[in-house]
């Protein structure tokens, strides 16, 4: 367990540290912040204060150099844009951001389960080809084009929710939510559900596919011999089983969730850390992008680690010590 | 002894161990592809959908015949015919637009025929490079096992680790939006996919005993690397790979709705509906809502038939 | 005691699957781990001659090591420890001393038949590739020639040639099984290495390849190391047999020898154990206890805590394979020269081996 | 609710400003956000002509001395009165911000030296004459030093800090999300009819509009180019529109040889055809303004041979839209020596300006079938800008939103032949240089007259623009913004949204 | 003579699959007296398993009970058609009066769940105890199996367990609830031999002291002969010869029986080919009309076109026209 936890700690750090080399670098390659942000206006002895001012006139070996003796100092930056720390930014955007991954994912797992339950359990039913049928579909829409078509129906005609934006916010444990009133409910509910519906589809085909797979199983037949009620082997010994698999996949799409929410948070203008990286990327705000970046990734190997850790708890069978490869 | 059993005994002593002629012999020899074709053909709907991928591919490959318009030569465009709405005429030479144009004067069903090659052609490349990559380096992982191994597998832990879309973003920015590129981007989003899988099959196949009694009869490890392993491992990222092809194409489109996507000049359907969706509030719906169910209908047919792959492929049920 | 050299030996060979720790776990211990580090001792210093003509008997429990035993012996697993001998050749050195394709096809004379018919064929290839692509790859045969061998090798294995290109799933479980013989016998092998081939069939099958297993080895003059848990098999076709425990062989003896009168305590214990069809209405009375993990085996004999007979001794000091009679070994602290004396006259009748057993008990 | 005075306004806008601290980034979406709460000395009136603010009048003392006099009884949100000591204060601190991505000291770096003469009279010196300063004061917000001396950026973005003039405060500033305004009760000018302000950040354009139309905001600007036409019929909706001072041009690569430039089959020419001003302005004959600004913006385009907008100080009203006429193009390209044509490339944002793409795109139809057979290539504006400023690209679309109230810093940037000393030309990708041009905008920009100036700045706009053809002006766009009924709005030519000219009718 | 605990007639089990019928169970009929041990012997897909699932009402789809009664007389007399029970019924009696082990103990405990969750579940399904009496119950059940420390051992999970214990759990679950019948399928067949011993030893003691009846599923004869009473062979679906063991084993007379015991190794002279049956079991999908042995049957002729009916003698039901005469005795 320990040294589980210690090789990816290290294999992290190493991802973060290619990460950043390799960012860094990418960016230097788009071009000059400078460019971008500086006002038409300006002239040449602007310019150059700048490139000065931003570190931007070095090499890119010294430039990234540099970066990284601060970086081992606990300092990723100020971003150029905003004039703030990087990394005091992306996390006064990422709660945002997480509250709608959150509520999408509980939306993906508070339909996607009982829906996979059914058409599991009854595959040749009617219902259960329906839920198959239109998980495809689920898969098959891009995102934009779904959130799109979710204003245009629900606030341009119906008038139902509001078009865009996030709702009024409450601060709990350090982080502004918007879970508290109903109006922040309002803002949420459309973006979430355009973020859950990929979700929802993929957790409604895995617990099919569990579902069918762990009714094969002698221990379901046991149970079942055992004289347990249907409710109780559907509900303990199948679920308990298919959990596995599905935890698994939640969280580790939990974090492809964070990063596809910058579609969604762009079309729904929600003011998360999609967005902003986005928007750094538009303005070269290399900080913003490199800090966003290794915390995406960090929370990414976080949630791996989690994910691991629950495996172990979900499934007994599990040893975390020998997961070699 | 009795005598009953003086026949069953003695005779197997003869040469004539009897030849057990099976009830498999009424059966037709099948072979797998005939096999697979007759468990594919099984459902209805997956018969349908590959109906449908087929003609999608069809009229994708003829786009230049069936085209009344090349759409990609801007001689051809007149900006006067700029969003017509289906069923106008041209305002000089009086042909029909039967989908309407868009916002330069491009015939939409012809953008549309063109457009769905572009997508389809980035999914499948992108998929199928990503695919040889990725299953050579897993199928080279997994054999070689070792140091190559775990360096192998650390590369993909990065890559996986990394949110794919963003990771598109990244590169494609650097590389320069462009068909070539953003296939590119693809390919380097999705080889780690099939890496792992294909590595974790070839683990679990090398582990069978068809591989040892190939290493025992000294076949070389190429041939068995080639000949036995990868045949076997591939079923399963067969169906990966079918339905990557559909979530190439709605990731190229999304990287299109972010504006890095193909060249403007030559929209894929991702950049058709992304481009068109300027004009969905202002009425003019048909720019994009009829390359998006272009779009639909290809992803959704292609997963129908992986769906279908998928269940004729699995193991489990195929040994039966 | 042996004149001729024998077709296939292995010397004290020994086979140990390690994890090794990587720097993490190394870093871990230092913080106070438990060491994640495991050794399984699947062989432990093993010595095996099969003689040209011989069928050698292989039995033990799951997990005793039998099948690596198996592996060793092909060569599918490379060593951890000792030397493996080839028709009187350090294979070792002759790896080194032949170019690599040379060698292998050198060693193509021992081949393994494998026990799981659906997982031993390569469900993508047809028969006729199964069992006729080594022949060809190694120039046995050149591909016009191809079809033709596979045919011969088809009837010899009670098989219709006419099937040779279909796929192995269109076969049953008994068809199966005689596709992988033909397959091993294709390069035309001295010794083949059968790893419960049999035990996967049904029994009305099983018979049928028993049978076809003694027919080859007349008309090819095969040498077998049959490797089954099922000891009526084992008894029936076998001339001699070693009984594994634990990645030991704990007793080696002519087969008669061992059936009417084993010697080590394990030994009696399965035969004890094994269900019979003629007794009736049997009590079951059980060897106790499970099989320990080899992973950390019990010091000592590895099958003193299930002994019935153990002696102190017996936690401290691992017996060493002790000739106990004419070409009967034994590793049993118990067995003395006593009981060899009397093993040596076990030919005497069914009183001699009556005694034999009192005397061995007797020493309790 | 009707019958209490209009409450609240809510605006949507389409940009996404980072910061609310007035000196920390020379960007006109900031400059916008922030003029509700902070104010400059002088003012730009809706054309863009100066008018006083803070500064109730100044006057050239003499060539090189401005003096300015302060409005008395002018309260800061903190409660100080505002006095000398504040404008010197203030016109210190943007050169102090070093981590400024633009700094607003570009508008301070000709004062060389400042004084108070009395609490309510500032001069200012410079070393050469400054005709400009005044308009470069348009963009220096005025700070209370008390409050600010300390501030750091991220005090003013957390609104720790209140140190404006302005008719608004700010409350509540959410990064990407919205700012937050209360009214100013103190404020010395008219009064605001709203009580709380709050700019929503709403870039998406589906969602900007699809909020304005579903009565989340009331106001928002930038209305979605195919919807203009729309709005303007829909009777709960008021679209404001106004020609801004943003001019789209092409520039043209004036080197030896240009990296994109090939012949028809796209093989490198050993001659860049661009450098010859008789291909330049064959290009210029080819483009169809009019259609483009009718079918491709939607109206929201004014054709233009200028790079200051219609009524803009420097306009040149000699100056007509070259009109299509493909016969006279194809003799210019013939007498060029390319009769039939070239091959080249036009490169262009896709997510800065109206319809940019599509715009890009049809100038690429016009070009090829007038005989130049031209690709299109966009991408977004930070790997163009990217690209371009490097010398790249050679042929690509531009705007530029002519500030400070006159085109010479747009000439000086755009036209200048580049000289670092003299900070001309910095964002010459054309590499025009003419000395004559040059002559004339250096006059231009050291005669304090203003009359004399503007003169020689039309002179100026004429040499490059209609004998050299050294850019090619396409159009100036027309900002556009839309109310629900019952909102009046006076649109601006720098395209600002400022809540204070909104007002319940 | 008391009635026996457990009477099945003609039962018939199919499965519509989409090749075709297949009759997995066809026209099978015996009875279990109290405290008495049946086998069920046959090869593989001969249709041992499916009997006891069509008992039980554990066939799954595309299979289905088609026809048969079986008639379960419980301790205190009354007697249930377990084919004739509404579902609800049906589960009072799994696992309460009928109790089944399956084959394979990796699979047949639930990995995630705590042994101790699994065997209290399977008492406070059919009474209503409170969790610590069914907890004690639980921990009594185990010790009866023989393992040592069973209120620890309740905490563990399966995967904590070798092979041998989870089949001992599998039996302490099905002995909870006090069963009138045990169906063990194959309990030891994944079994080493002497781990084998040990369970059919304790099987054996359980069964004689409880008087629960028990169907003992298995290929192997041999385990039979050790433990059985009676005996029924079954081939291809249906149950080709009936008998008590002795009987059975020492003089078979369906040749099917005959030739499976002569195949035994242990029948033939060493070095010797076995004795051996030819061909191999038909697929129930392509079932010849009438006897399925005739094929492989060396005494088959045109008689055994037709289905032989199963003749009651005394002390032994046979199903076949051509049966070997009483006086061939054991090869041995
Ligand atoms: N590749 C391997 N890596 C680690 N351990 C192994 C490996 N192969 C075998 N072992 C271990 O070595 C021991 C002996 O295994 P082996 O397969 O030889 O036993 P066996 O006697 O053939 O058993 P069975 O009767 O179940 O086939 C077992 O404990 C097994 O877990
Ligand atoms: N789902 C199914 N569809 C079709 N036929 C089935 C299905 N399940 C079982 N069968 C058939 O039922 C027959 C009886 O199967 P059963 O499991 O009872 O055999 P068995 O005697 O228990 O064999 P084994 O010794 O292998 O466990 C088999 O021949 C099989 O073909
Ligand atoms: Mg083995
Ligand atoms: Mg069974
Ligand atoms: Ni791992």
């Amino acid at each position: 367990m320990l040294a589980f936890v210690i090789r990816r700690l290290g294999q992290s750090l190493l991802v973060l540290f290619a990460m950043s080399l390799l960012v860094f670098a990418s960016v230097y390659l788009i071009g000059n912040p400078a460019d971008i942000l500086i006002s038409m206006d300006a002239d040449q002895a602007e310019r150059t204060r700048l490139a000065h001012a931003m570190g931007l006139d070095r090499s890119l070996p010294l430039q990234y150099a540099h970066f990284l003796w601060r970086a081992l100092q606990g300092d990723l930056g100020q971003s150029f844009v905003h004039g703030v720390p990087a990394v005091a930014l992306v996390f006064e955007r990422l709660p945002a951001t997480l509250e709608l991954a959150a509520v999408a994912m509980a939306i993906a797992m508070g339909i996607g389960l009982p829906l996979g339950l059914w058409a599991g359990l009854k595959p040749e039913s009617f219902a259960g080809k329906a839920i198959m049928t239109g998980s495809i579909l689920g898969f098959s829409l891009p995102t934009f084009w779904v959130g799109l078509m979710l204003i245009m129906v629900f606030s341009v005609q119906l008038g139902w929710l509001p078009a865009g934006g996030r709702g009024p916010t409450q601060e709990l444990l350090g982080l502004q939510l918007s879970l508290f009133s109903l109006e922040g409910w309002k803002h949420l509910l459309l973006p979430a559900l355009n973020l859950a519906l990929f979700k929802l589809a993929l957790v409604t085909r895995l617990t099919r596919a569990g579902t069918r797979e762990a009714l094969t199983q002698d221990y379901v037949k046991f149970a079942r011999a055992k004289g347990l009620s249907p409710a109780r082997v559907v509900g303990v010994h199948v679920l308990k089983n298919i959990m596995v698999p599905i935890v698994t996949v939640v969280a580790l799409e939990f974090g492809a969730l964070v990063a596809f929410a910058a579609v969604t948070e762009t079309i729904f203008a929600w003011p998360g850390a999609g967005k902003l990286i986005i928007e750094s990327i538009g303005l070269l705000d290399r900080p913003v992008v490199v800090a966003y970046l290794l915390v995406v990734v960090a929370m990414f190997t976080l949630l791996n680690l989690l994910v691991d850790i629950a495996y172990s708890a979900l499934d007994p069978r599990v040893r975390l010590g020998d997961a070699g490869a | 002894m009795s005598t009953q059993f003086a026949t069953l005994g003695e005779g197997a002593e003869v040469p004539a161990l009897p030849v057990p002629k099976p009830a498999a012999d009424a059966a037709p020899v099948e072979s797998p592809l005939r096999l697979f074709l007759r468990q594919y053909a099984e459902s209805k709907i997956a018969l349908i959908g590959a109906a449908l991928l087929l003609l999608l591919a069809l009229a994708a490959l003829l786009a230049p015949v069936l085209a009344s318009q090349n759409p990609y030569d801007l001689a051809q465009l007149d900006i006067l015919d700029a969003r017509l709405p289906p069923g106008s005429h041209a305002a000089e030479a009086g042909r029909l637009y039967l989908l309407g144009t868009d916002e330069q004067g491009r015939d939409m069903l012809s953008a549309m025929l063109y457009g769905l090659r572009i997508s389809l052609a980035i999914g499948i490349v992108a998929t199928v490079a990503a695919l040889s990559l990725g299953s050579t380096l897993g199928l080279l992982a997994a054999y070689a096992g070792g140091r190559l191994d775990a360096f192998l597998m650390r590369v993909v832990d990065i890559q996986l680790s990394f949110p794919a879309i963003l990771l598109a973003l990244v590169l494609i920015t650097v590389l320069q939006p462009g068909v070539g590129n953003v296939a590119l981007a693809l390919v380097a989003v999705q080889w780690a996919y099939y890496a792992r899988t294909v590595r974790a099959a070839a683990l679990v196949e090398r582990k069978k005993e068809y591989i040892e009694a190939a290493q025992g009869l000294g076949l070389s490890g190429a041939r068995i690397v080639f000949r036995h392993l990868l045949p076997n491992c591939l079923p399963p990222v067969i169906v990966v790979a079918a339905l990557q092809v559909a979530n190439a194409i709605a990731l190229e489109a999304t990287l299109s709705f972010l504006g890095i996507g193909v060249p403007i000049t030559e929209p894929s359907l991702g950049l058709m509906i992304a481009n068109g969706q300027q004009s969905l509030l202002a009425g003019q719906y048909w720019m994009s809502v009829y390359p998006g169910l272009l779009l639909l209908a290809t992803i959704l047919a292609i997963n129908l038939v992986a769906d279908q792959l998928r269940d004729v492929l699995n193991p489990r049920l195929s040994r039966q | 005691m042996q004149t001729s050299t024998p077709l296939l030996e292995l010397r004290a060979t020994s086979k140990r699957f390690v994890k090794k720790a990587d720097a993490a776990a190394r870093l871990a211990r230092l913080l106070g781990a438990p060491p994640a580090a495991q050794t399984v001792h699947a062989v432990d210093r093993v010595s095996l001659a099969v003689k040209s003509g011989e069928v050698v008997g292989l039995v033990g429990e799951s997990g005793c090591g039998k099948s690596t035993l198996g592996r060793l012996a092909a060569g599918l697993h490379g060593l951890s420890e000792g030397e493996r001998w080839w028709q009187g050749e350090n294979a070792a050195a002759l790896e080194q001393r032949l170019p690599r394709a040379d060698y292998r096809r050198h060693m193509l004379g021992i081949q393994m038949v494998f026990q799981d018919p659906y997982a031993s064929l390569n469900p993508r290839l047809r028969v006729q590739q199964i069992v006729g692509e080594a022949p060809l790859a190694h120039g046995l045969v050149d591909a016009g020639g191809q079809e033709e061998l596979v045919a011969g090798l088809l009837r010899r294995v009670g098989l219709d040639p006419q099937l040779m290109r279909r796929y192995p799933h269109q076969f049953s479980g008994g068809q199966r099984a005689r596709i992988g013989i033909a397959r091993a016998l294709a390069v035309r092998p001295r010794l083949l290495i059968c790893d419960e081939a049999v035990a996967a069939l049904d029994v009305s099958i099983q018979a049928q390849v028993i049978n076809l297993f003694m027919q080859l080895r007349e008309e090819l003059r095969l040498t077998y190391l049959f490797i089954s848990h099922d000891l009526g098999v084992v008894r029936h076709i076998s001339d001699r047999v070693l009984v594994m425990y634990l990645g030991r062989v704990v007793e080696s003896a002519p087969a008669e020898a061992i059936f009417e009168a084993p010697l080590h305590p394990y030994t009696q214990g399965l035969l004890a154990e094994a269900p019979k069809l003629e007794v009736r209405r049997k009590r079951f009375v059980a060897i106790r206890g499970e099989i320990p993990s080899p992973m950390n085996p019990p010091r000592g004999c590895h099958f003193h805590p299930r002994c019935p007979q153990a002696l102190p001794r017996c936690a401290e000091e691992a017996p060493v394979l002790a000739q106990a009679g004419a070409d009967r070994w034994v590793a049993c602290h118990r067995i003395d020269t006593q009981a060899v004396d009397a093993a040596a006259s076990y030919k005497t009748g069914s009183a001699g081996v009556k005694n034999l057993q009192g005397g061995v008990t007797g020493l309790c | 609710a009707c019958a209490l005075p209009a409450q609240e306004l809510r605006i949507g806008l389409a940009s996404n400003p980072s910061t609310v601290d007035p000196h920390f980034y020379n960007n006109d979406a900031v400059s916008a956000v922030v003029s509700h709460a902070y104010e400059t000395l002088v003012a730009l009136d809706p054309d863009t002509r100066l008018v006083p603010a803070l500064a109730a009048s100044w006057r050239a003392v003499d060539d090189r001395t401005w003096e300015f006099k302060l409005r008395d009884g002018v309260k800061f949100h903190d409660g100080s009165s505002l006095s000398a000591e504040d404008v010197l204060f203030s016109l210190d601190r943007p050169a102090a911000i070093a981590n400024s991505p633009s700094s607003f000291a570009t508008y301070t770096r000709s004062i060389t030296g400042k004084k108070a003469i009395d609490r309510l009279t500032v001069q200012l010196t410079t070393a050469a004459p400054a005709p400009l300063l005044p308009n470069d004061l348009t963009r220096i917000f005025i700070v209370s030093k008390k409050a600010a001396e300390k501030a750091s950026t991220d005090d003013f973005n957390q609104v720790k800090v209140d140190a404006g003039t302005g008719p608004f405060r700010i409350v509540k500033f959410s990064p990407g999300a919205s700012v937050q305004f209360a009214r100013f009760d103190d404020y010395w000018g008219a009064k605001p009819a709203w009580t709380a302000l709050t700019l929503r950040m709403l870039p998406a354009d589906a969602a900007r509009m699809s909020a304005l139309l579903s009565g989340d905001v009331q106001l928002v600007e930038n209305v979605q180019a195919n919807l203009v036409s729309q709005f303007r019929q829909n009777k709960d909706l008021a679209v404001f529109d106004k020609v801004s001072s943003r001019v789209m041009f092409l520039y043209t690569d004036h080197r030896d040889s240009s990296p994109f430039v090939t012949d028809k089959e796209g093989r490198p020419l050993a001659k860049n055809p661009l450098k010859d001003a008789r291909v330049r302005q064959a290009i210029s004959k080819l483009i169809d303004r009019k259609l483009l600004a009718e079918r491709v913006l939607d109206r929201l385009a004014v054709p233009t041979a200028n790079i200051a907008a219609p009524g803009m100080f420097g306009f040149n009203p000699k100056l007509k839209p070259e009109a299509v006429d493909l016969a006279g193009a194809r003799r210019l390209l013939a007498e060029a020596g390319y009769p039939e044509g070239f091959g080249l490339t036009l490169f262009g944002p896709n997510d800065r300006y109206i319809n940019d793409e599509q715009v890009v795109q049809a100038i690429g139809q016009m070009l090829t079938r007038g005989g130049i057979a031209t690709k299109v290539q966009v991408s977004p504006m930070s790997t163009y800008v990217g690209r371009a400023s490097k010398k790249e690209l050679g042929f690509g679309l531009l705007g530029w939103g002519v500030g400070g109230g006159e085109p010479s810093g747009a000439m000086r940037g755009l036209l200048g032949a580049p000289d670092k000393e003299k900070g001309m030309g910095a964002t010459n990708w054309s590499s025009y240089a003419s000395p004559a041009f040059d002559a004339l905008l250096t006059e231009a920009l050291r005669t304090v007259d203003d009359r004399k100036r503007e003169q020689l700045l039309q002179d100026a706009a004429e040499q490059a623009l209609a004998k050299d053809f050294a850019i090619i002006p396409l159009y100036h766009q027309v900002a556009t913004w839309a109310g629900r009924k019952g909102i009046a709005f006076v649109p601006r030519v720098d395209e600002f949204t400022l809540a204070y000219q909104v007002r319940p009718d | 003579m008391t009635t026996p605990t457990l009477i099945v007639e003609g039962l018939q089990t199919r499965f519509f699959t989409r090749a075709g019928i297949a009759t997995a169970v066809d026209e099978v009929s015996f009875t279990v007296d109290r405290g008495q041990v049946m086998g069920l012997v046959g090869e593989s897909g001969s249709g041992k398993s499916m009997t006891g699932y069509s008992m039980l009402g554990l066939v799954d789809a595309p299979g289905r009970v088609t026809g048969g009664k079986v008639l379960l007389t419980q301790r205190d007399g009354e007697v249930l058609d377990l084919l004739q029970l509404s579902p609800r019924a049906l589960q009072a009696v799994r696992g309460n009066r009928v109790a089944m082990i399956f084959q394979d103990p990796m699979m047949t405990l639930n990995p995630v769940l705590r042994i101790g969750t699994q065997m209290i579940e399977a008492v406070r399904a059919h009474h209503r105890v409170s969790a610590k009496a069914a907890r004690e119950r639980a921990a009594a059940a185990l010790a009866k199996v023989g393992i040592a420390s069973p209120h620890e051992r309740l905490l563990a999970y399966p995967h904590q367990f070798s092979g041998g214990m989870r089949q001992r759990v599998a039996i302490a679950i099905a002995l909870l609830n006090e069963p009138d019948l045990i169906i063990a399928d194959e309990p030891t067949t994944a079994l080493d031999v002497t781990i084998q011993g040990q369970i059919l030893a304790e099987m054996q003691a359980l069964c004689r002291e409880s008087g629960t009846a028990l169907i003992w599923i298995t290929h192997d004869l041999s385990v039979v002969a050790g433990l059985a009473d009676t005996v029924s062979v079954m081939y291809a679906g249906r149950i080709v010869e009936q008998g008590p063991v002795a009987e059975v084993l020492e003089r078979p007379r369906h040749p099917y029986t005959r030739g499976l015991i002569a195949s035994a190794p242990s029948r033939n002279p060493r070095g010797r080919p076995l004795a051996q049956i030819p061909g191999m079991t038909p697929s129930l999908l392509a079932l010849p009309p009438g006897c399925a042995f005739q094929a492989r049957c060396a005494r088959a002729d045109a008689a055994c076109r037709a289905t032989p009916p199963l003749v009651r003698l005394p002390e032994r039901q046979l199903r076949c026209f051509h049966p070997h005469s009483v006086i061939a005795a054991t090869t041995a």
